[in-house]
Order: structure tokens, then sequence, then C-alpha cells
């Protein structure tokens, strides 16, 4: 690629209510759609607001919509997506955006809490640690669903997040499932009434953009499902 | 189309969707033709005759096409919820549709 | 708006429906051979009680999925929640049950 | 413009360090107030979300705190503060167990179902306790989750720019900061504050860290007058990925294990050349690489984007693509080949040993003030052993918020108003001057500190490098930033972030060329000997009335002399087999 040829890059402007706007951006042979906002901000236009942290794809804060698809853009290649020279950059869908392309992430996260997505001890620090077999199918399911960068990319990508205000969404599920399966967990019935309320797992259509769109490869609808059957056999024995 | 919902699975939705709304649509047209039966029996005839036209030919092979789409496309879903988990989720989705419209076919056939 | 009961409901129902509409299906391939005509079908399903279990427990099933299903469909399509949705739902599920089972009834009573 | 807020308990950052205070302050003291402030939003920037190898502890089975604490202090070259580095193995075992049985973190077990640990460089035994290769985010997302689901209150992008002190000089205030979404500045008043912003030596032009990582904190307490130690002490990773000065992914670390595993480095003839350095080759400790690798580059070997190449096809591309699955999948995205081809790479500054002096239970000179984590000198020394630096911030970060808790009781202090309206024209200032592009500043920070304060220091690169950063300062000083909205103005926090890596650049020139020796992470081309090991100093730098100075204080072996060991007798020197 030469140093000359350049990308044109529409980068969302505003708020919920904006425009895109389109830039000239040099075109470089190692080059990332966060590499192309930060130019666009250090260079062209200094108002520009985006977010990102650690630019490896480890801290899942710098997604965005890039030509309509959720993604983590520190490490999406330009040549990935870029469509006859030009490059369409979104804020994420379904959070409230804050500027530009920084949208806000505290429903993410309330939501997260409210699926019952943090860990209920059942021991302290003055016990050893648990000695747990890493092949038991509990914690094959527990381990297939934890490597989560709580990106938010899936949650863009569900239209029943965008439809239906309570659903608690892909990610948040995902990480109660992946609790299910810990035996160190000690909230199971109160987790599993927390996923089966007006927005929990059973609202879920398996749609799985989910799946398609989650940059690392994991699977919420079948962590989802897992959530099904375990809700339905602790409701059938009276649990929840 | 959005560009995010631009997957196969995503439109395995979109047709289980649509197909349980015309259903649930239909149905209730359905239930009130039928009830002729008791009350007037020409008037019920008189519905069955216009099955002879084409259009309406197409119409019930449309019909039963949705409705085996839906079960398939159920069936599908529920496996999917609570069968282990299997990476062919697609192969299974483009099954159900290639599988209604044999039957429906098959319908259609025996109906001309 | 499903919770885990209505989705029990919901899956359930369908399970049941699955080898009817199979039935139905069937029933309606062979029927439709050669035309129909109103006194064929009902001479054969007037008064015959198989007939009658048949679709009425389709006619009952139908009306719980297809209630289920329309209030997931109302909710996120018109935003409608709480007991307006709730209301409904019933209500539905009353005109497709009623309507269903009248419809029984004509056919094999 | 300016906002007032009142807590209890603040706590700057929400690394390991943060959370950790956030959690144990609220158990310390139930009905304090506990407010966590951060540049980024919670749990999802930082350092601590990017560990990767994992964390130092000793569980047993032969190993024991005192062999850990013994490769910490030797690891450093004797610099360590004895008491911090014992309280750091100790209180590591600890802390493991509450991150498995509290927070409910999930290491890797062995078939056996017992905690996984593996080898990490320059240890006598294999220690380290992993989640696979992304451990900090297993870490960092528990821990977060922990924070989220209790009553903390969370400022988000609130960045931190100023300590301020009492009216009264009886000790800290409270921190000023920048509401980074609407622009406004916010001043919080509280009986005790963390400060766990977590260095960052983000001034060199290949670095680690994450973007936020501006040495923000070490740039406060620096004008807050107090001392700081070490600051000559930049560790670098000798494998960054070099990408070109476009993009971002330049600099990021390509793992440690690749070179465990076999993989080669070669230089810009497509050489293999660590064989020339040390007998252990590619397996040499991170300091020794990384100044071979640089010694590599001087002598015009690079690759033509000026590194070297590692390359790891000939232990199989299959082979690598399965065994580093993380790293090749990292590389792939970003349109390199690491199973099958070479990948260019050059030595990154990763962490920095340096900092604010601390008692081991995180006080500071400034009463209400506590430091933990990457922010806070004196545990590592001169060096820091892979796996001790996600020990350090959560050990010490749970030590603050106990600390904090208990002694977070009297009254709030009212701040000496002059210095807060100087902090707030501090940060004013670019508004005041024409508009610029900082990020040509920022380059030439990193050019000047690479090159000038980087791999290998003398002293007349160090005096250059102490001219350029002063150059580059007052540069800065002169270059303005658009008026036009505060809110979410990345330019702005662009040219604050420059200010604080210009201050701290300058103390960390300032410092190598004060330490008249080689130790750990410092290596003096003119002074290539570590020195004495009795006399072992370690620099001290402190700034009053915008005068910078570094002196040395003599380093106390309060637990163990150099040539003495605390191991028991009859202990083997390592439990590591040789490769
Ligand atoms: C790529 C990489 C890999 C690593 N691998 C390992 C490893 O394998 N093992 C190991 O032991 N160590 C490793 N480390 C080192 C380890 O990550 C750090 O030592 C440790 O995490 C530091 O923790 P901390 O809490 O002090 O700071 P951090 O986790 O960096 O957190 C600092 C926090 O402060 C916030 N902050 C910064 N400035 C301000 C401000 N002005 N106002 C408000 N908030 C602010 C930041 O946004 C962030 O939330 C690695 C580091 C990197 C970069
Ligand atoms: C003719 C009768 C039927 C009607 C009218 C009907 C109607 C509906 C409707 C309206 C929905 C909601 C669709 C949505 O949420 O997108 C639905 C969902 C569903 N239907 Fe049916 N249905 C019928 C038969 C069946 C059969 C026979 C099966 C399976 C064997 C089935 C399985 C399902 C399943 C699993 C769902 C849930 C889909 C989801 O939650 O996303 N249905 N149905
Ligand atoms: S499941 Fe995947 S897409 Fe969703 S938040 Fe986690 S990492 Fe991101
Ligand atoms: S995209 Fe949404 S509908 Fe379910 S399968 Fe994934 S959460
Ligand atoms: S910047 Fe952290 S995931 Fe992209």
């Amino acid at each position: 690629m030469s140093d000359d040829a350049s990308l044109k890059v529409s980068v969302w402007r505003g708020a919920e209510a904006g425009s895109f706007e389109t830039f000239d951006v040099p075109m470089q042979e190692s080059q990332t759609v966060l590499d192309l906002v930060a130019w666009v901000q250090q260079n062209a236009d200094p108002t520009l607001a985006y977010r990102y942290a650690c630019r490896v794809g480890m801290c899942g804060s710098c997604a965005m919509m890039v030509n309509g698809v959720p993604r983590w853009t520190c490490r999406t290649h330009v040549s990935k997506v870029a469509k006859d020279g030009t490059v369409e950059i979104a804020p994420l869908r379904n959070l409230p955006v804050i500027k530009d392309l920084a949208v806000d992430m505290d429903p993410f996260f309330d939501k997260w809490t409210a699926a019952g997505g943090a860990f209920s001890p059942t021991k302290s620090r003055d016990d050893t640690v648990e000695p747990i077999l890493p092949e038991t199918p509990e914690r094959r399911e527990a381990d297939a669903a934890i490597e989560c960068i709580n990106c938010a990319v899936c949650y863009a990508a569900c239209d029943v997040v965008s439809v239906n205000p309570d659903y608690l969404g892909p990610a948040a599920l995902n990480r109660a499932w992946s609790l299910v399966n810990d035996v160190k967990d000690g909230a199971l019935d109160a987790r599993l009434t927390a996923v089966s309320g007006a927005g929990g797992c059973h609202n879920c259509h398996s749609q799985q953009g989910c799946v398609a769109h989650c940059p690392n490869e994991l699977n919420p609808t079948a962590s989802i499902a897992g959530l099904k059957r375990a809700t339905v056999r602790a409701a059938l024995k009276g649990r929840i | 189309m959005k560009p995010h919902r631009n997957h196969p699975l995503w439109y395995a939705f979109a047709l289980h969707r649509a197909s349980g709304l015309l259903l649930a649509l239909f149905l209730p047209a359905h239930f009130w033709v039928l009830s002729y039966a008791l009350t007037d029996a020409a008037a019920l005839d008189g519905f069955l005759r216009w099955t002879d036209y084409t259009m309406v030919k197409i119409a019930e092979f449309g019909l039963v096409f949705l409705l085996a789409a839906h079960m398939f496309g159920g069936l599908r879903l529920m496996a999917l919820e609570w069968l282990p988990w299997s990476p062919r989720q697609k192969t299974y989705a483009a099954s159900a549709v290639a599988l209604s419209f044999c039957l429906s076919t098959l319908f259609f056939l025996s109906a001309v | 708006m499903i919770g885990v009961r209505l989705y029990m409901l919901q899956r359930l129902t369908a399970l049941i429906m699955a080898p009817l509409v199979i039935g139905h299906i069937a029933v309606m391939i062979y029927a439709v051979q050669g035309g129909l005509s109103a006194s064929e079908i009902l001479g054969r399903t007037q008064g015959s009680l198989l007939w009658a279990l048949f679709y009425g427990t389709f006619a009952v099933a139908v009306a719980l999925h297809a209630a289920i299903g329309l209030r997931a469909i109302i909710h996120e399509t018109f935003g409608l929640g709480g007991k307006s949705l709730a209301i409904l739902t019933l209500g539905i599920f009353a005109l497709l049950g009623g309507m269903g089972l009248h419809a029984v009834y004509a056919v094999t009573a | 413009m300016l906002e007032r807020h009142d807590t209890d308990i603040l706590i700057l950052g929400s690394g390991g360090a943060g959370l950790f205070a956030a959690l144990h302050a609220q158990k310390a003291a139930p009905d304090a107030k506990v407010t966590i402030a951060v540049k980024g939003l919670i749990g999802k920037c930082g350092c601590t979300r990017m560990v990767q190898g994992g964390y130092n502890v000793a569980l047993g089975h032969g190993d024991s705190v005192e062999r850990h604490f013994m490769d910490t202090i030797k690891g450093g070259k004797w610099l360590p503060d004895q008491d911090m580095a014992w309280k750091l193995c100790e209180q590591a075992v600890v802390r493991v167990r509450e991150l498995e049985n509290e927070v409910g973190c999930f290491f890797d077990r062995n078939p056996d179902g017992s905690v996984h640990q593996k080898a990490f460089a320059g240890q006598t035994y294999d220690r380290t306790v992993h989640k696979g290769d992304l451990t900090g985010i297993e870490i960092i997302n528990r821990l977060m989750e922990q924070v989220l689901s209790r009553p903390v209150e969370r400022l988000q992008e609130h960045r931190a720019i100023g300590l301020i002190p009492a009216k009264d000089g009886s000790g800290l205030s409270g921190v000023l900061f920048i509401d980074m979404r609407t622009g406004g500045f916010r001043f919080v008043r509280a009986k005790a504050v963390l400060m766990a912003t977590g260095g960052g030596p983000t001034m060199y032009k290949y670095h680690t860290p994450s973007g936020d990582k501006t040495m923000d904190g070490l740039a406060m307490a620096l004008r807050a007058g107090l001392p700081l130690r070490d600051m000559e002490m930049v560790q670098f990773h000798p494998t960054g990925l070099l990408a070109g000065d476009h993009t971002k992914m330049t600099g990021t670390v390509l793992e440690e294990g690749l070179r465990g595993a076999g993989g080669h480095l070669l230089n810009g003839a497509e050489q293999r050349f660590m064989y020339d350095y040390d007998e252990r080759g590619e397996r040499a400790t991170r300091d020794i690489v990384s100044r071979a690798i640089y010694a590599e580059m001087r002598k015009s070997n690079a690759s033509p984007k000026g590194g070297v190449y590692i390359s790891m096809a000939h232990l199989g591309p299959e082979h690598v693509a399965q065994k580093f699955k993380g790293m090749v999948k990292r590389c792939a995205d970003c349109g390199f080949d690491l199973a099958g081809g070479k990948v260019e790479v050059v030595p990154t500054a990763h962490y920095h040993m340096g900092g604010v002096v601390v008692d081991p239970d995180t006080r500071t000179a400034l009463p209400g003030l506590y430091v933990a984590g990457e922010d806070a000198g004196g545990a590592h020394g001169s060096n820091r052993l892979g796996g001790n630096g996600v020990a350090n911030s959560t050990v010490y970060g749970g030590v603050a918020g106990d600390v904090m808790g208990a002694e977070a009781t009297g009254a709030l202090r009212d701040p000496d108003e002059t210095i807060l309206d100087n902090e707030i024209e501090r940060a004013s200032h670019p508004f005041a001057k024409k508009p610029g592009n900082s990020h040509n500043l920022r380059t030439a920070l990193q050019e000047a500190m690479w090159d000038d304060a980087g791999v290998i220091r003398t002293q007349s690169g160090l005096e250059r490098g102490i001219a350029s950063v002063h150059e580059i300062g007052a540069e800065l000083m002169e270059m303005g930033v658009d008026d036009t909205t505060r809110a979410f103005n990345l330019t702005w926090h662009d040219w604050l972030n420059l200010r604080s890596l210009c201050d701290i650049s300058g103390v960390i020139a300032e410092a190598a060329l004060a330490r008249e020796n080689s130790r750990g992470a410092h290596y003096r081309e003119d002074f290539p000997e570590e020195g004495d090991l009795d006399t072992s100093y370690y620099t001290l730098a402190t700034q009053k009335d915008g005068t910078l100075n570094v002196g040395r204080a003599p380093v106390a072996f309060t637990i163990v002399k150099p040539g003495e060991t605390v191991l028991p007798d009859g202990e083997p020197e390592t439990m590591v087999a040789a490769e």
C-alpha cells in the first residue's frame, strides 16, 4: 500500500442526535480501525471523542459499529472492513451515546450485576484453595464462558436488547451461566431467580448475533440455553 | 437490512417470527370458517370450493410452508435449548427450511 | 416479558403440537387429493371422539402457545408491558381458545 | 465551574490496587462512604487487566515465603525495601486464597485439582499462578463485579489532577478532578485517599501499558512535595510488537513464553545473535535480552522498521498456533503471521519500579494519603520479577483498604483554596494559548526518552535527554487546546497526559544520572558495574518550589544482608530444573 493512498472515514459526531462527518485518512500498512479514529482526533478534528485503553483486545473499551457491525476496533485491521476505500464508524448500538463514538456502558454493567454476575463465596481467605478437577463437565462449561472482556459487542448485536429494555443481554447471562457451573459459588437459586424475571434468559430468541460477533469466539447462546434448562429444572422442583 | 443482522441464524429467527405471527393471524379466520359447519354447511362448501382456484392453491402452499417452517424451526430451537450444543446451527436451520419446502411442495402437488 | 413459567408452557405446547401438526398436514395432503367437499370431511369427523380430542388438544395448545408468542412480539414491538400486556395475553388466549373449541365442536359434534 | 463533593474514603484508580482497596475499605469500615474515581471505566482501564503471565505466590510443596522473598531481593539486586518485599511475599499467599475463595477467580488447575503454577524467568521455583494467558482479565473482571455489586460510589471518567493539602497543613484535604464527560472541575474531600493510578512508563517510544496510564499520580505526588524513590528503574520487556509509528499496536507485548518455548531472535541479517551476549541465548532474563536487542539495533543490524525479528516457524507452525493461540490470533488480527513467518519486535517500556516512598502499611509522608500498586516504590528495588507486579498491586491495595478503613475516622479537612485555585489554573492553562498539535511533542518526548534515557544510558545521553525534556516541556506550555468544548475533550487530556509525562520523564532521567552504577533494569554504559552491594543506595527525588533534587539514601538491610539468605540451612539454591 502506498502512503499517498487515503481512506474516506465517516465518523459519527454528536450524541443521540448527530450526523456523520467524513475525513480523509492516510492509509498505512498495519492499521486498525482504532488507529483511524485516533488519527482523526490527533490530526483532523481535535474534538472527536472515543474510548480505548489496552489497545490489544483485553479491556473491551474500544468497541464501535464499523460499517454497521459491532467490533473491537483495536484489533480490527482496516483491510478487513474497508469497502471501496470507505469505512463508516459509529458508536456502539443499544447504549446511550455520551459523545461521538463514546457510549455510556453503565446500563450494560448494571445488568451484569442484576443477572447475579458477581460470585457469591462459600469460603474465606482463611481456607485453602479448593481442589477442582479441571475436566469435570461443570468446570468445562464454566471455562467455556469465562473469557469475556465485557466489550458489549454482543449486547450491540442483539435485537432483543434493542426492543426489550429489561433484557439482561447475552454477556450478563453468559456470566451468570459461568457462575451456575462454579462449584465454589453459593447463590445458585438466587441467580436462577435473577435470570428468570421480565428481562431474563427466557426472552432470548436465539438470534445468535452475539455468537456471530463476539470477538473472543464465546457462545452466549449456548450459555443462555444452559440457563433455560437450569431454571426449568429449578422451577419444576419448586426452588425458584 | 442492517449489517449486524446479516447472518443466516438471524434470518432463521426472522422466518420463525414471521411464520408464527402469520399463523396466529390466520388461525382465527380458519376457525371462523370451520364453525360454519355447524350453522351453514353450504357456506363451508362454498369456502372449500374456493380452494380450486390456483391462486388459492398457492396461498395454501404458502400456509403449509409457514406451518412446517415454524414447526421445524421450533423443533430446531428446542433442540438447541435442550440438547448438547452442536456447532452446526446453520446447517440445522437450512435443513429445517428445506424440509418445510419439501413438505409443502408435496402438499401442493397432491392438491393440483 | 417471558418468565420461566410462560417459557415452559410455550415449549410444552409446542412439543404437544408438533405431532399434531404433522398429523394435520398428512391429513390435508391425503384429503386434498381430488378436491374436498364439506360433506366428505364432516362425514369423517362428525361424531368421532378421536378427531374431537385431536383437534381439541390442538386448539387449546395453540391458544396458549400463540398467546405467549404474540405477547413477546407485542411487548417487543409496541413496548406494552405490565397489566395491560397480561390482560391482552389472556384475551388472545380466550379468543383463540374459544374460537378454536367452537370450530372443533362444529366439525366433530 | 467547580463542584464540591465529600466522601470518607476516596480511591484513585481501578486496577488491582484500587479495586482491592475498595473491597477491603468497605469491609473494614462498613459505615464509611467509599468512592472510587477513575480515569476510564471501572475495571476497564489500567494494566492489571493486561496481566498475561500470572501471579507469584509461594503455595508450599517445597516453595516458601522465604524463597519467594530471596528471589525478590536478588531479582531487585538488593535494592528492595525488605519489609515491603517480605509483606508482599507473605500476604500474596492470603491474597490468592482471597481471590479464589471470596472474589471468585478461578486459576488453572493441575489434573489432580490443585492450583497449577508455572515457571517465570529469574525465580528458583515454578510459582506463578495463572488463568491461561489472560490472568489479568480473570482477576479484574471478578474484582470489578464485586465492587459493582456493592454500594461503592463511582466517579467514572474522572481524572485526578491535583492532591490538595489541608489549609491548616494537617494533611491531605482531597483531590481535584476533571469530570471528563462534562469537562468541569470537581473537588472531592475525603478523610483518606488512596492513590493507585498505576504509574506507567508511557513516555518511551515503545511501551506496553494501557493508554490511560501517563504518570499522573507520580506527577501529582511530586507537586505535593512527596519523595519518590528508584525513579530511574524502568523495566523493558524485550519483545514488543513493532508495526510502525502510526499504530497503537506498536509496543504491545509478545509474550515471554515465545522465547521460553524456543523462539529465535534474528537480527536484520536474519541471523541469531543472543548467544553473542549470554550463554542462555534467547532464554536469558528480560534485561539482558533487551540490552542485546538494543545493541544489535545500534550496530545497524536492525530489521526494516528498526528492530529485530522473532521467528517461531522452526517449531512447526501448527504447534505454535496451538500452543500460543491467543498471541497468534492477535498477530493475525493485525496482519502478522507469528506461527509461520517472522514478526518484528523491539524492547518496550513495561513497568516502572520507582514510585512514592511509603511504609509497609501504604502510608506516605502526607497524612491522609496512601499509595499502593505501581505508584508506590520500594517493593521491587531495581527490577520486578515477572508475576510480582499483580501480586504487589493486589496485596498492597488490600492493605491500604484495611488501613484506611481503620484510620479514616477524624473530620474532613478544609482545603488550601490557593493551591486548589492554582491546580485549576494549571489544568486550564492550554485554553489560554493558541491551539497546536501536542501529538508531535509527545512523539518528540518519546524519541528523546527512548534514545537518551532508555535501555542503555550514559552521562552525556542523559544530559541531552534532560535538556530535551525541558525543551519539550517548555514548548508544551506555549501550545494550546481548542476551547470550543471541554466535554470529552481528548485533546485537552492529551495535553495533560503529556504534562505529567514531561514532569516524570525529567525525574527518571535525573535519577538515572544520579545512579552511577548498573543495577537491574538500570544500565549505565559508563558505569557497567553493579557497585558494592553492602553500601547499596537508592535514589530519592523531591521537588520543592519547582526545583528537583535527587539524592541517595542507603538501603536498610532489615531482614537479610548481601551474601546471606533467610532460607534454612541445606535448602537447595534453586528448585527449577536447568533447561
Ligand atoms: C501488558 C502487561 C502485562 C503484564 N503482565 C504481568 C504479569 O504477567 N504479572 C505481573 O505480576 N504483572 C504484570 N504486569 C504488571 C502489572 O499489570 C502491574 O504491575 C499492576 O497491574 C499494576 O496495578 P495497579 O493497580 O497499580 O495499576 P493499574 O492496574 O494500571 O491501574 C491504574 C488505574 O489508575 C487509573 N488512573 C490513572 N491515572 C489516573 C488519574 N489521573 N485519575 C484517576 N485514575 C487514574 C487508571 O485508569 C487505572 O484504572 C503487566 C503489565 C502490562 C502492561
Ligand atoms: C399453528 C400453530 C402455531 C402458531 C399460531 C404459533 C405461533 C407462534 C408465535 C406467534 C410465536 C412467537 C414468535 C416470536 O416470538 O418470534 C411462536 C413462537 C414459538 N413457536 Fe410457535 N406457533 C405454532 C406452532 C408451533 C409448533 C408446532 C412449534 C414446534 C413444534 C412451535 C414452536 C415455537 C417456539 C419454540 C417458539 C419460541 C420462539 C422464540 O422464543 O423465539 N410453534 N409461535
Ligand atoms: S460475550 Fe463476547 S462480545 Fe459479549 S461482552 Fe463478552 S467478549 Fe464481548
Ligand atoms: S443475539 Fe440476542 S436473542 Fe439471544 S442468542 Fe444472542 S442473546
Ligand atoms: S482498547 Fe482494549 S479492547 Fe480495544
